[in-house]
């Protein structure tokens, strides 16, 4: 007769990592939903790439480290950093171009580090930036939102730009991204930050087709997205609020002094939280645990350094978007963040009254 | 016989076990600047092997002579010296490749691999042996610099040698060799993150290889040796 | 012109200097080794001499100039690896010949066999065996270290190294080890 | 302080950080009355149960007791003596598991009730108000209550203290799943409960009594009301339901907003917390003169038919409870937690007693509770920070535990730490994180206290190293002096001067010292000491010294004090310098100890010497054989040294049992002196041969012999000197009966010991090398037998030599 | 301590001065080489922006120093003069680019007499490997695109990348880059013809020492 020997607490709450990355995972829908219906396909395809080659990789590392491969393989964070990364690729940027972020974001950035838990930086922003960096040109294949385009393409012809570079019937990429007058595409930001060094104002600049009605053509839709998923997640208590909220609050912050100040110069801190992959990276990248800072002190000046840096970088840095960028760098201060905001310890430093 | 072993060790030290780049992470600051074409690495580690093999030499023939409080300025005297004279040279004879090493020839001089060998085994051994540890640290630092050339020169512009006839003279062009034709390069090799990550993974397949290694080797049974009795009085 | 100019410049900053450096050498010059105390603080101080050492102090001397940081039974794993912090080198494992039984020990006299010789009394290099010629002797249970140095001594191999007994008290909570009773 | 009175009037509370709601599952038993006693077939007793130290045992074995009366007495202030929970036999004292999670044994007391259930005599008291305020403590003390929410500390200290208490307060907060034993004992014996708690306030007069009770026991709490009506100063403060409430420090927080210092007691800030089945053990004690011999156990979870509340008398085992529960669990797989789900600990055996503290026996289903272990890499999502009570970091205290930076721990402020186990409960990876940290806390305090021994063994090591030292100078320096004055004295007479002659003096004198040390051991060395040159004097008063301890150890001579009795006098001194007193005494116990066992057995020697001879001489007997058998090692031992030495010894004819010595001797010093000269190869086939003649002729060169011996027969040896200690031992004894006051015969008989043992090894080598290298164990016997004889004959003829000589 | 310190600083001083001398040497030694391998590599540039047919001076050996906020920052810049038969033929400047993506880019710009373009070369730039970097002619013949433009075209609109309407390509993916050197090098064009007259009657900086 064998007596069950366990440490205290001997009961535990039902919830598992693996369940809280099943929800975020959910909750990236809306996004990605938005994103297919104003840039098609290309973006569920290089999701779905990106996610069978982060699970390959994941699988060979954890085969190699002869770490338990049924738990860890299926635990959903690599699965996630694969979608985020997906989200993030231009809609025909060439297959290898995901394939080789992938692998990165896996193999480099997350078990290199040690594995889930112990990687310093996000893996789908690092991936990102890695790519941005080493295929300028194929990461900035930005499609025109469908209702500018000049040559309509389908599913079909997606998936043969990704993995042929021409459609079916011989289109070229800088060809599908030709609008319909004339323009190559090039996001909103980009073409913000273009116009601006050419020495339009910001009304001059919006006037382009690609700001759409609003902010920015399709991508506000696709940032509203990601906010309704974000929001879903904050309901359902998986990621928590401070981070997300100093993130927004200090870009609008910032953006709204910029307007005020030089409004030729700056656009509209609705433009800020509207364009680029503001609200995703608010409530999917800055609120990853693991490269994030911990206390809630901790993590308002995390989200409030991050919406910081993406406003100086959009604003002076040579890239359109900022969000990866900016995450890493919280993301290398955050360790540093934790130990200026710990919290007292109960007893300790009390002050007498 | 003894001298033998000793010149091999001093080989196996420079060029694997005590490698100055792979395992002193000496003169980083080169190594990771200048390796992005095999052409540059070599015209670096050359030139590293010149002044370690010169400055080794003179140090350890003037050991007897310096006295220890100032050794450390005379070191640097020397080392500057010959770097000195190494860019003089170079910008006499191979213009080509002393434009493009451009500011970290002369930075040579702060290369903690020189000083580093000057102090720790050049001031303390006679002159045949410090010369030899100079070269065998010199070509093992100048081999660390050529793989990580080679590694994202090949990356990075799918080609291998190119420019060399820059260093080696025009017949060296046709060393050129197209490894791969890329459609579009990986910008990352060339840049100075891609120079760090390529250190990294050097260095960890030069420790997996030695894990192996130590792995394969019998471990050897010693003899257990005599205790030392803290007795007094016998 | 400008060369010759360029060497008597230089030779005169650096006389000036070697003239500060030889000052600086003579007025800061530093006496001891505080490493050789840093060292000692890390050692357990059994005195066992399994080191190879007559003495902790020894040893830690013969560490600073050199010697292997693996030497120390006593102290185990741990501290080697301090002495490697220390030291600023990398952990080795513990010395193959020096690989034992790593639990603390005391010693214990067999009361009935001692003859009271007193040879145990001179090998304890902490004094913490009492007994007198022709006495029986005892071990100060809290201060012996447990180096086993007064067992060899004893001509009548009364003392024995006995396991530091785990009581409720000194249980490190290590849920592998609770005995589980095996009924029926 | 007004404000926090006005506050709590008000019942507005404060909140403390982090803290979680697990399932309560108190359903299960709040609503059955509690189950009366009910008494074992044995009642096992730690002698221990709380905090502090254990009581000395004061019944025997086969004693009957009385119910109530004590079974241990209080040794110290620290401890609460345990009392007999019914009438009964005392039927064994043993280690027995106890409600410890190591599943470690202690010392406890079988008990076997007689059924009769006699109570001691009692005084109840009436009106404790008429008691002095010490008599109160006394009566508590006697009682042995300690803490009964958990931690168990003695509870006469806790309310014996000084003045200035602002609040006491009762905790009766009992957050913890399962548990209802706190609220059963509420609502059915809140009168005595606020007995109890007006003595307390007797005892330590606070401006406010608190009794904090958390919401979710409700009939506790109209009962609590009721029963405190009449009180004014008593007020029932209703907190919300959440976990750990009843920690100590987040109950003073969460009733007054007081934070307690970490490191300090509540006491500190004029706080006293008493549990509620605490305040009802102190009613009983005082007004009933009941001491604390049952308490209420909350028997629940869902592997249990009927889940209940009993009366469990102190050292009920665990089966019995569980069986009035009737268990669910299958036979083979049992889990069983003393304590609740949060803190409590899982039992390695049924067989555990109930203790003062044990308030809950868990036995739930296998679905109940997560039992496989699940745990995953931490994300650092932070949420074991958000529960904290103590607002630790619990993730980041993880990472430092695995990696063992107990640096880094303490920077933490892991010792903040109450183990309520919060953040192992909503880790979503499922870290078992209070394990990480009680390992490393357990590490923590191993290493300080192994840095503490450190430290003092480096003291004593030097304190040791210096006093050999001064001694060693003081010898020299008295050597010296002596020399001088021989010298001087030796210049007078003879009056010549001369260098060369007096080199040569010293010379022959310092042979002649070496030869008198050598023949004769018994001899005086400090009578060979005076003829000694002051050049070389040192090494030779060295050795002199040592022979002379070993001539002494040999003649069994009474000790002198300047030898040996240094080294206690030295300790003792050490002890004092090193200011532990207590330690001191201990060293002084020790001699005492050893001493009185010395005089004791000299005493019994005289007594038996006079009426059995054979008695009489073993112990000495015993003691001359140990010397023997030891010499007999060494010189084994030796030889290898010895075989370095060119010149052999002439004079082991002439007197072989004084060779022996000489020739240990001089190994001895060989070994330091000669130990630079080239090795001579030995003729090992030469030496073989004589080594024949020599067994054959039994009269052994004793050094010869032995160096034979030991090339074969070292690995013999353990068996040889077994057979030895058998066998010589009584052989000698008959031996020393002849002559025993002789201190000659002794030292002969012991040397012929020692050959004899030699003459023993040498059939066996023989054996040994015509048998190969390896002998079975019957041949073994064989050979042994053949020694046996052998020395036997060696003995014989040794003491014919001596009778001879 | 005297004595310490007066050989510490004989020996040091002993060794800077040998180490200086070999250095000296060395630099004396080296001296002219150096300089003829300097000279060569800009006439091999000046060469390849101002044809050697068009003029019969030396241009290394006649330049002058301009300073203008047109020639990118405020610098000496040299201006080597290409005359034929003492007449004014072109001018090669040196200029910089300071929006390069990743700062300033070095470049010489010949022009004619006639305010067109002969040739532009990059001197020195560090913009980024594989895409800004196409302003190298070891990489790109994109530079080449300069030569023979004409002053019309130089003051039209078209005078910008396509992007922003004009009529040099950008390269894939670097916009910026272009677009620096573009712009700087209608700086340089609009400054040589604004000070053109006053250019050639400056006084000769390079060849008056040898």
């Amino acid at each position: 007769m064998a007596f069950w020997i366990a440490s205290s607490p001997h009961n535990h709450i039902q919830s598992q990592t693996s369940a809280l990355m099943r929800l975020v995972i959910l909750a990236t829908i809306p996004g990605i939903i938005a994103q297919w219906y104003f840039f098609g396909w290309g973006n569920i395809i290089h999701i779905s790439l990106a996610v069978v080659t982060a699970l390959l990789s994941e699988f060979l590392v954890l085969s190699l480290r002869n770490k338990p491969i049924k738990t860890e393989l299926f635990d959903g964070s690599a699965i996630l950093t694969a979608i985020l990364l997906g989200i993030c690729m231009p809609a025909i940027a060439p297959w290898w171009v995901t394939v080789i972020g992938a692998i990165f974001a896996i193999v480099i950035v997350k078990q290199l580090y040690g594995g889930l838990g112990h990687n310093p930086f996000n893996p789908a922003m690092a991936a990102y930036v890695m790519l941005l960096i080493s295929f300028p040109v194929e990461m900035t294949t930005w499609l025109p939102p469908l209702q500018l385009v000049s040559i309509e393409y389908t599913f079909a012809d997606t998936l043969w730009m990704i993995f042929t570079d021409s459609t079916s019937l011989g289109y070229s990429a800088e060809q599908l991204r030709t609008h319909i007058d004339g323009y190559t595409m090039a996001t909103p930001l980009d073409t913000l930050k273009t116009s601006i060094t050419t020495g339009l104002t910001v009304t001059e600049s919006i006037s382009s087709p690609v700001f759409g009605n609003y902010f920015a053509l399709g991508w506000e839709w696709i940032n509203l997205g990601f906010l309704i998923g974000g929001l879903f997640l904050l309901a359902k208590g998986a990621i928590h609020w401070a981070a997300p909220f100093s993130f927004l609050a200090s870009l609008f912050v910032c953006s709204l002094i910029a307007h005020l100040i030089s409004p030729d110069l700056n656009p509209s801190t609705m433009f800020y939280w509207m364009s680029g992959a503001t609200m995703l990276g608010a409530f999917f990248i800055l609120t990853d645990p693991v490269s994030g800072a911990t206390s809630v002190k901790g993590r308002l000046v995390f989200g409030a350094l991050a919406g910081l840096l993406v406003f100086v970088i959009r604003n002076f840095g040579g890239y359109p978007d900022a969000v990866a960028f900016a995450v890493l760098l919280c993301n290398m201060a955050a360790p540093l963040i934790d130990v200026y905001t710990r919290p007292r310890t109960f007893g300790h430093n009390v002050e007498m009254k | 016989m003894k001298l033998n072993e000793e010149y091999k060790e001093l080989a196996w030290q420079g060029l694997w076990k005590n490698n100055p780049g792979l395992v002193q992470l000496l003169g980083l600051c080169p190594l990771l600047a200048v390796t992005s074409t095999v052409a540059n690495a070599l015209g670096l580690g050359l030139a590293t092997l010149l002044v370690l093999v010169c400055s080794n030499a003179t140090v350890s023939a003037i050991r007897q002579w310096v006295p220890k409080e100032i050794r450390i300025p005379i070191f640097v005297l020397i080392i500057a010296a010959f770097v000195t004279c190494v860019q003089l040279l170079m910008n006499a004879y191979t213009y080509g490749i002393y434009q493009s090493l451009g500011i970290f020839l002369p930075l040579i001089v702060t290369n903690c691999a020189i000083i580093g060998r000057a102090e720790a085994y050049a001031s303390k051994n006679p002159i045949k042996q410090a010369s030899f540890d100079g070269l065998m640290m010199g070509i093992g630092f100048a081999a660390v610099l050529v793989v990580l050339g080679a590694m994202r020169e090949v990356l990075g512009q799918g080609t291998l040698f190119d420019g060399a006839h820059l260093l080696l003279g025009e017949w060296a062009k046709t060393l050129r060799i197209e490894v791969l034709t890329l459609d579009s390069q990986f910008l990352l090799a060339i840049l100075p993150p891609g120079a760090f990550i390529a250190m990294g993974l050097l260095i960890a397949v030069k420790n997996a290889i030695d894990d192996r290694a130590a792995k394969h080797q019998p471990q050897v049974e010693e003899q257990s040796i005599e205790r030392v009795r803290v007795n007094f009085e016998s | 012109m400008t060369t010759l100019i360029a060497i008597l410049v230089l030779g005169l900053i650096a006389a000036a200097f070697g003239a500060l450096l030889g000052f600086a050498s003579v007025k800061f010059k530093v006496e001891g080794d505080p490493l050789v105390e840093q060292l000692d603080a890390l050692l357990p101080q059994t005195q066992c001499g399994q080191c190879g050492y007559p003495g902790c102090k020894p040893y830690a001397e013969a560490v600073a100039n050199g010697e292997s940081i693996n030497k120390c039974a006593p102290g185990g794993e741990d501290t080697i690896k301090k002495i490697a912090d220390l030291m600023g080198v990398e952990p080795e494992p513990l010395d193959a010949t020096h690989e034992q039984d790593n639990r603390p020990k005391v010693a214990f006299i067999i009361e009935e066999d001692c003859i009271g010789c007193t040879k145990c009394i001179a090998a304890c290099p902490v004094d913490a065996i009492i007994g007198a010629g022709k006495q029986m002797h005892t071990i100060i249970a809290d201060e012996c270290t447990g180096c086993d140095l007064c067992v060899a001594p004893c001509p009548v191999d009364c003392i024995e190294m006995r396991p530091i007994e785990q009581t409720t008290k000194n249980w490190q909570w290590d849920l592998n080890s609770i005995p589980v009773v095996e009924l029926d | 302080m007004q404000s926090i009175i006005n506050r709590i009037e008000n019942n507005q509370f404060w909140k403390f950080h982090g803290g979680i709601h697990p399932p309560e599952q108190k359903f299960l038993t709040t609503n059955k009355p509690i189950r009366s006693l009910h008494l074992p077939e044995m009642l096992i007793i730690p002698i221990q149960q709380h905090i502090g130290v254990a009581g000395d045992i004061c019944v025997n074995i086969g004693d009957q007791v009385l119910k109530g009366e004590a079974l241990t007495a209080p040794s110290s202030p620290m401890a609460v003596p345990v009392h007999a929970p019914t009438s009964g036999t005392i039927e064994k004292i043993a280690l027995q598991v106890i409600a410890h999670p190591s599943g470690l044994s202690e010392l406890c007391i079988f008990l076997k009730p007689d059924h009769k259930d006699t109570w001691r005599e009692r005084n109840i008291c009436a009106d404790y108000k008429t008691l002095a305020r010490n008599e109160i403590v006394h009566k508590i003390a006697e009682a042995g209550i300690s803490g009964m929410g958990g931690a168990g500390f003695p509870t006469h200290i806790k309310v014996d203290s000084k003045p200035n208490i602002d609040f006491l307060i009762i905790n009766a907060a009992e957050c913890e799943p399962y548990i209802t034993a706190d609220d059963l004992l509420m609502r059915e014996h809140s009168a005595t409960i606020v007995q109890g708690v007006n003595i307390l306030k007797h005892l330590l007069i606070p401006r406010m009594v608190l009794i904090g009770i958390e919401d979710n026991k409700p009939d506790a709490i109209a009962s609590l009301k009721k029963a405190t009506e009449s009180y004014n100063d008593i007020h029932i403060c209703v907190l919300p339901t959440k976990y750990p409430t009843g920690g100590e420090k987040q109950l003073i927080r969460a009733l007054t907003g007081k934070e307690i210092t970490s490191g300090s007691l509540p006491i500190h800030q004029g706080i006293v917390m008493q549990n509620v089945a605490t305040c009802f053990a102190i009613a009983e004690a005082v007004i009933h003169d009941t001491p604390l011999i049952k308490r209420v156990v909350t028997v629940s979870g869902q592997g249990l038919e009927k889940p209940q509340n009993i009366w469990a008398a102190i050292g009920t085992p665990v089966k019995d409870l569980v069986a009035l529960s009737k268990s669910l669990q299958a036979a083979d797989k049992k889990a069983i937690i003393m304590g609740g789900p949060m803190m409590g600990f899982t039992l390695p055996s049924d067989h555990v007693p109930i203790v003062k503290t044990t308030n809950c026996v868990l036995v739930p289903s296998e679905k109940e509770l997560a039992l496989e272990n699940k745990e995953v890499e931490c994300i650092r999502c932070g949420q074991c920070a958000d529960v904290c009570p103590s607002r630790l970091l619990p993730q980041e205290m993880q990472w430092s535990a695995k990696a063992k930076d107990h640096a880094k721990l303490k920077e933490l402020n892991l010792f903040d730490c109450i183990d309520c186990g919060a953040c192992a409960f909503v880790c979503p990876s499922h870290i078992p994180l209070v394990q990480y940290y009680r390992v490393a806390k357990a590490e923590i305090r191993q290493q300080e206290l192994l840095d503490l021994k450190a430290e003092k063994a480096k003291a004593r090591f030097e304190a040791r190293k210096a006093r050999l030292e001064r001694e060693k100078k003081e010898r020299i320096e008295k050597q010296r002096k002596a020399s001088e004055a021989r010298r001087a004295a030796m210049e007078e007479k003879s009056g010549e001067g001369s260098t060369a002659k007096s080199a040569v003096a010293a010379a022959l004198a310092r042979v002649k010292a070496k030869k008198a040390q050598g023949k004769d051991v018994i001899e005086d060395p400090r009578e060979a000491a005076p003829e000694k040159d002051t050049q070389k004097s040192q090494v030779a008063a060295a050795i002199a010294r040592a022979k002379a301890k070993k001539a002494k150890a040999q003649q069994n001579e009474p000790v002198s004090p300047e030898e040996n009795s240094v080294h206690p006098d030295e300790q003792v001194e050490a002890e004092k310098k090193s200011t532990d007193a207590g330690k001191s005494a201990k060293v002084a116990a020790a001699i005492a100890k050893a001493k009185a066992k010395k005089a004791n057995s000299t005493k019994r020697d005289v007594e038996t010497s006079e009426t059995n001879k054979a008695d009489d001489s073993k112990k000495s007997a015993k003691v001359s054989a140990a010397v023997a058998k030891a010499k007999a090692k060494k010189l084994q031992k030796e030889i290898g040294a010895e075989e370095q030495q060119p010149t052999p010894i002439p004079e082991v004819d002439k007197k072989a049992n004084v060779a022996a010595a000489v020739a240990k001797a001089k190994a001895k010093k060989q070994q330091k002196e000669v130990g630079d000269d080239e090795q001579q190869p030995s003729s090992k086939p030469e030496v073989d041969k004589k080594a024949k003649v020599a067994a054959a002729v039994a009269k052994a060169k004793a050094k010869k012999t032995a160096r034979n011996v030991t090339q074969v027969a070292v690995e013999k040896e353990s068996m040889v000197e077994e057979l030895q200690s058998e066998e010589t031992t009584i052989e000698t004894t008959t031996e020393i009966i002849v002559e025993p006051d002789d201190k000659k015969q002794r030292i002969a008989n012991a040397i012929a010991k020692a050959k004899a043992k030699k003459q023993q090894a040498q059939p066996i080598a023989d054996m040994a090398s015509s048998n190969e290298e390896e002998l079975p164990k019957e041949d073994n016997k064989a050979v042994a037998k053949k020694a046996r004889i052998a020395a036997a004959v060696a003995k014989a003829k040794a003491k014919k030599q001596q009778e001879s000589n | 301590m005297r004595i310490a310190i007066e050989k510490n600083a004989k020996i040091l001083a002993l060794f800077a001065i040998a180490c200086t001398a070999v250095v000296g040497l060395t630099y004396e030694l080296t001296k002219g080489r150096i300089k003829q391998q300097e000279q060569q590599e800009l006439l091999s540039t000046l060469h390849a922006i101002v044809p050697d047919d068009a003029h019969d001076n030396d241009m290394s050996a006649h330049c002058i120093s301009v300073n203008d906020p047109l020639l990118g920052a405020n610098e000496e810049q040299i201006a080597y003069l290409a005359t034929k038969n003492e007449q004014p033929i072109a001018a090669a400047i040196t200029t910089i680019a300071p929006d390069g993506y990743n700062g300033k880019i070095h470049l010489i710009v010949a022009v004619n007499v006639d305010g067109s373009i002969s040739g532009v070369r990059t001197l020195k730039h560090k913009e980024t490997p594989g895409l800004g970097d196409k302003i190298e002619l070891r990489k790109s013949d994109w530079i080449k695109d300069f030569s023979g433009k004409t002053l019309e075209q130089l003051l039209s609109n078209r005078w910008a990348v396509k992007k922003d309407g004009g009529m040099f390509d950008q390269f894939t993916g670097a916009t910026i880059t272009p677009r620096a050197v573009v712009k700087a090098v209608k700086n340089t064009a609009a400054y040589f013809n604004k000070h053109k007259t006053t250019l050639f009657e400056q006084t000769n900086i390079c060849g008056a020492d040898e």
